[in-house]
C-alpha cells in the first residue's frame, strides 16, 4: 500500500479543482499503471463517505429504483456487493471469475472505481472495475447499478466509459468486467 | 431457422402455456394494438389488389419525406460490436426503415432533413482485429451511403451512446465529436468536402454543443463551460467561462439542446435545471430552475433514465423524466414526465407515462410529439403532452433500444 | 401466364429426377430470372397438393406443432396466409410492404417458394418468397412457418438458404422477406 | 448503459409485477438454479480470500483443457451479421468462454480437442460492403487464433448453420466445407499449411460426410450418395450409390454422423432412420428403423426440432426428439427424446425432456451426457441418458442458440 501522504496526493488529483488543469492523458495513464502494477492503490473517492452503500433492511424487490442491498453470497447476482457500480456484465459467468477475464479476452489496465459496502465484514472496499475487452459483449448476466456513479465529466466515477484502454493489442470492444478489490474505502 | 423471439402477437397465441392471466391480459390490451392496426390496413390493400387481378411488382421503396415527426431510436445492443437504428415515423407509428452501425455508433441528424448519418467504428473480425472508425451519412429516404468518411487514429470516444457528444453545426456542414483519449480533444468533419479535418485539443471538458457556425462550447470538469472559436486554418480558440455549477450538483450525462436557438437545458441528479443560452457565441446563463419541490425530493423523487431530459424550441417547454427513488439510482427508468416552463421554471403538468421509460425526446413541430422509450420493454411510446394521452407505441425496437434522435427542425 | 407446356416443362425440371442431372446454376438463374423479369412464372410444387395448406377449425393456440390456420387480415402476424412457408422477418415491419424491400436494402432475384391458401378466396397462390438483402437482419416480426418445406437437397423449397442470389451489390445479408404471389397454384 | 435483459435471477426481483405467481414459481424451480450454485461457490472462494487478506490479481484465465463433455452452443442471433458461440463445460455446466463469428458461421471441433474454428463471413461495413470468407483456428483453451485462412471468391454457402455442411477428416487435417452457388462444389482447406487448396465441383449433391482422410460422401437430390476421392493434384473422382431413399421419403436437414467410424445416422419427417457405414470408404446402407410405431404416426407423433438427431459411438444408440405435431411442422420443437438401439431398432426409453427442445447432442464418453437445446429459453439443458433426468442447465445463451456442436472423441 502507498503511504498516507501519496495517498493524499492522488485524492487530491481526483478531485475537480486540481483534475481540471491535468492532461487527462496523465491522468489515465497513471490509474492504469497503479492498477495494472503490483501496488495496490487505493483511488480514494472524493466524497466517498456519502456515496458508499450500507446494507439495508428494505427491499427492493420488485422495483428496479429501489435501495441498493448487496450480498455476499453469489458472484453471478447483479446484487452481489462489489458490483455496487457496474455496468455490463460479470465475467463470472462468461468463462472469466470475479477478478479474472475469460480465456481470449484482453484485461484493460485502467478502471472506473467505487466504493462498495460489504455485508459480511462490515467494511467499504474500494473496487476497481476492469474490463476484459476484444471480444463481443458476453450477453450473460447484464447488471446495471450504479451506487456512486458520477457523470462522465468526473469520468474516474464513471461506468458508461468503455474502458478498455490499455489492453493488449488496443482491443476496445467491451465482453465483460470484472470487480477486484484494490484497497479499503477508510 | 428456428425463431424463438417472437412479436406480442405471436406471444399471445403461446401464452396461455407460459404466463398466468394477468400477464395475458396485460399483453392484450398494450403491446398488440399498434402493429395491429398497420398490418390489418395493409392486409386490406393487398386483398384488393388481389381481387382486381393485379400481379405483384416487387421493388424497393422509399421512405416518405421527413418532417418533424422522424423519430430515430438507437439500440447499440447493450454493447454489442455491431448496433441499429430504427427510423419511424411518428405520425403512423410505423417503422419506415433501419440502419446498420458498428459499436457504440453516434446517430446525428440533419435539422433541415437533408441526411442522418453516424460516427461509427468497425473491426476486422468482429470485435477484434484493425479498428476502423468512420463518418457515414445517408440519403433520408434511401438510407443509401451519401458518404464514408474516414477518421484515422481511431479517435471516437467509445461509451454509451451520448447525443451531444457528437453534433452538427447550426448549418449541417460539419460534424464534431467528442475524443477521450489519449487526451481530451474535439474532432472536426468537414461534411460538404466528404473529409476529416482536424482534431482541436480542449482542456478536461465533455461535450460538444455548437452555437454557431464556427462556435461550440463544451462542459469541463471544474463547472464552467468551455468556448472553442473554430479559427481560420486551424487556429483555433479557447476560453472558460465562470463556474456555474457546484462540485457536489452532479450534472447528468444527456442535456437537451436546441443548436437552432442555442438553448442547452441540463438537469442534476437531483432535479435542480440549469440553462443558458449560447446563441449570441457567449454563454449566457439563466437562472436555474427546480424541477421538485422540497417536499418531493424528501419523498424520494428525483430525476432517472438515459436521456432524461428534452426541450421543445417553441413553446420553451422543458420534459423531464422523474420518480421516486433511492439514492444513486439516477439510471434507473421513470414513469412520469414533468412538464416545465423553461421560461417560468413553473411546472405545467405531471405525465403519468405507464411504463419504464428510460428516454424522452419531443418533436420540434407547433403541435408536438412527447417520445418516450423504454428499454426495458423496446419500445417507443408516443404521447400528446398537451393532454398527456399515449397515442400510439412502436415495439420490438432491438434487443437494448435506448437513444431517441429528432431533428432540430 | 406462361401456357400450359411451358408450366409442366417447369414443373418437371423441379422433380429430382430431372434436376439431379441439371447444374444448379442455370436452375438458379432461371428462377432468378423468371421471378425478377415481368412475367409471373408458377413455380409449381412437385407434390402441391399435398403441401398445400387448409384452413381449419382446429385452433393452434398454445401448440408450437398446432396446426397452421391462415389469416387474411394482418400482414404482420405469422398467421398470415401468404406468409405460410416463410422463415425470417416480414419487411412490412421494417419499412418495406407485403410486396416491396425496405429503403436501403437491396431486392434477390432467386427465391424459394409455397403454395399458400388464401381463405378469403378459397384458392391456393404459389408465393415465391423474396429475400430483401444488405442489412442486418431486421428483428421485427420473426417468423418461422413452414408450409410444404422441403430439405436442403430440394432448395427451391428450402427456407433456411440466405436466398440473397442475385441481389445488387451482391449484398448478402439478410435482412426480412417479402411475400409476392407469382400465380395460382392449381 | 442501460440493461434491460437480466438474468433470471433478476427477473425475480421484479418479477411479482410483471408475472403470475405460477409462472413465477416455475422460474424459481428452474432457470435460477444452475447458475445460481456456480455465483454461489466463487463467492465463497472470493469470501475466503479476502478474509485472509489476500490481494487480488487480475489475469486472463485459461479454460481447463478439453474432455468429451466440452459442448459447444452455436448463436446465429436469427440471421445476424454477427454471430456467437458459447463454450460449455458439461461436467460443471459452466460457460468457460466465447468465440466471436460473422454471418451464419460454421463451427466444428478436433476429434482429438487440439483446436476449435469455424467458417465465416464478415462484411467491411456491418453487413454491407466487401464481403471476407474465412476459416479460423482457435486454442482449445485460450480461444486464441491459430490461424485465420482466407477463402477466395466467397464460396461459403450462407444458409441456417448446418453440422454437417462443414467437416474436418478423421485426422484432422482438412476442412470441407459446401458451396451452393453459383454451382455445387466442396472446398478444400488445408488446416496444416494454413491454406485454401481448392474447391471440388460436384453434382447436385449436399452435405459432406468425411469417411477418410481423403474421401467423403454427399447426399443428392436424386436420393443417392455421392462418393468423392480426393485424389493427388486436384485429380478428383466422384462415384454415385444406389437410390437409397424414396422421393417422398424426405431426410431432415440435419443428420448424425461420426467420422470416427462412419456411422450416418438419417431420419425423415416421419421417422423413418436410414443409415449407412461409410467407414470402409463405400457405403454400406443398413437396414432402416421406424422410430414410431404406426399407432403414434397415427396419433400425429413426428420428429421436429433443429438438430433432431444424435448419435452415441460406444452404446450404438441414437436420440430422437419427437412430439405429436401437425403436418408441416418438421421445425417446430419437441419435448421427448426416444432413444434407440441403432443396431436392433429397438426402443430402449422415452425420456421426457420437460422443455421445448430444438437441438440434440450427446458427448462420447462412456456414460456420456445429453445434451438438449432450447432456442426459445436460451438455454442448454443436460440430461443423463440413462435415467432419463435432468442434471444441470446452462441460461442466458444469446439471443436465439441452436446448434450443439461436441468432439467425436
Amino acid at each position: 500500500m502507498l503511504g498516507k501522504s501519496q495517498f493524499d496526493d492522488l485524492f487530491e488529483k481526483l478531485s475537480r479543482k486540481v483534475a481540471s488543469h491535468t492532461s487527462r492523458r496523465s491522468f489515465i495513464s497513471r490509474v492504469g499503471t497503479a492498477v495494472a502494477g503490483a501496488a495496490i492503490v487505493p483511488l480514494l473517492p472524493v466524497d466517498r463517505r456519502g456515496r458508499v452503500s450500507r446494507a439495508n433492511a428494505a427491499e427492493s424487490a420488485g422495483d428496479p429504483r429501489g435501495k441498493w442491498t448487496p450480498q455476499d453470497h453469489d458472484v453471478q447476482a447483479c446484487d452481489y456487493w462489489r458490483h455496487c457500480s457496474i455496468d455490463g456484465n460479470i465475467c463470472d459467468c462468461a468463462g472469466g471469475s470475479l477478478t479474472s477475464c475469460p480465456p481470449g479476452t484482453k484485461l484493460a489496465s485502467s478502471s472506473w472505481v467505487a466504493s462498495c459496502y460489504n455485508p459480511t465484514d462490515k467494511q467499504s472496499y474500494l473496487i476497481s472495475y476492469r474490463d476484459c475487452c476484444g471480444g463481443n459483449v458476453s450477453g450473460r448476466c447484464g447488471c446495471l447499478n450504479t451506487e456512486g456513479e458520477l457523470p462522465v465529466y468526473r469520468p474516474e466515477f464513471g461506468n458508461d466509459i468503455i474502458w478498455c484502454f490499455g489492453a493488449e493489442d488496443d482491443a476496445m470492444t467491451y465482453h465483460c468486467t470484472i470487480s477486484p478489490i484494490v484497497g479499503k474505502a477508510s | 431457422m428456428t425463431h424463438a423471439y417472437m412479436p406480442a402477437r405471436q406471444m399471445l397465441r403461446i401464452g396461455s402455456a407460459l404466463l398466468g392471466s394477468a400477464a395475458l391480459a396485460a399483453l392484450l390490451s398494450s403491446s398488440a394494438i399498434a402493429a395491429e392496426s398497420l398490418g390489418v390496413a395493409t392486409a386490406k390493400e393487398n386483398a384488393a389488389h388481389l381481387a382486381a387481378g393485379k400481379e405483384d411488382e416487387p421493388t424497393v421503396l422509399k421512405a416518405p419525406a421527413p418532417d418533424a415527426r422522424r423519430v430515430y431510436v438507437y439500440d447499440a445492443k447493450h454493447f454489442a460490436a455491431i448496433s441499429q437504428q430504427f427510423v419511424i415515423d411518428g405520425n403512423s407509428g410505423r417503422v419506415v426503415g433501419m440502419n446498420d452501425s458498428g459499436f457504440m455508433a453516434n446517430p446525428f441528424v440533419a435539422s433541415d432533413g437533408s441526411f442522418v448519418g453516424m460516427a461509427s467504428s468497425v473491426f476486422s473480425r468482429i470485435a477484434r482485429g484493425k479498428r476502423e472508425d468512420y463518418v457515414e451519412l445517408l440519403d433520408p429516404q434511401t438510407y443509401e451511403p451519401i458518404a464514408d468518411i474516414a477518421l484515422p487514429n481511431a479517435p471516437r470516444f467509445l461509451v454509451g451512446t451520448y447525443p451531444w457528444m457528437t453534433a452538427l453545426t447550426p448549418n449541417n456542414k460539419t460534424l464534431l465529436f467528442y475524443q477521450f483519449a489519449p487526451s481530451p480533444a474535439v474532432g472536426v468533419v468537414d461534411l460538404q468536402a466528404k473529409k476529416f479535418d482536424r482534431m482541436i485539443k480542449v482542456a478536461d471538458c465533455y461535450h460538444v454543443f455548437p452555437a454557431k457556425d464556427d462556435t461550440f462550447f463544451m462542459h469541463c470538469r471544474d463547472g464552467s463551460l468551455l468556448k472553442v472559436s473554430m479559427g481560420q486554418n486551424g487556429k483555433d480558440e479557447t476560453k472558460k467561462t465562470e463556474v456555474f455549477h457546484k462540485e457536489n450538483e452532479f450534472l447528468i450525462n444527456h442535456p437537451a439542446y436546441s443548436p437552432k436557438n442555442g438553448r442547452l437545458v441540463w438537469p442534476t441528479y437531483t432535479g435542480k435545471i440549469f440553462q443558458a443560452d449560447l446563441s449570441s457565441g457567449e454563454a449566457k446563463f439563466l437562472a436555474p430552475i427546480e424541477a421538485l419541490t422540497d417536499a418531493e425530493k424528501k419523498d424520494g423523487w428525483a430525476p432517472g433514465g438515459w436521456q432524461q431530459v428534452a426541450y421543445h424550441r417553441e413553446s420553451e417547454q422543458i420534459f423531464l423524466l422523474v420518480d421516486k427513488r433511492a439514492d444513486h439510482k439516477h439510471k434507473a427508468p421513470s414513469r412520469f414526465a414533468l412538464v416545465i416552463d423553461a421560461k417560468t421554471g413553473k411546472r405545467i403538468r405531471k405525465i403519468e407515462l405507464g411504463h419504464e421509460i428510460d428516454s424522452v425526446g419531443v418533436s420540434q413541430d407547433a403541435k408536438p410529439q412527447l417520445y418516450a422509450l423504454s428499454t426495458g420493454a423496446r419500445t417507443l411510446f408516443i404521447f400528446d403532452p398537451e393532454t398527456g394521452k399515449e397515442t400510439n407505441k412502436v415495439d420490438q425496437l432491438g434487443t437494448g433500444p435506448q437513444v431517441i434522435t429528432t431533428a432540430d427542425m
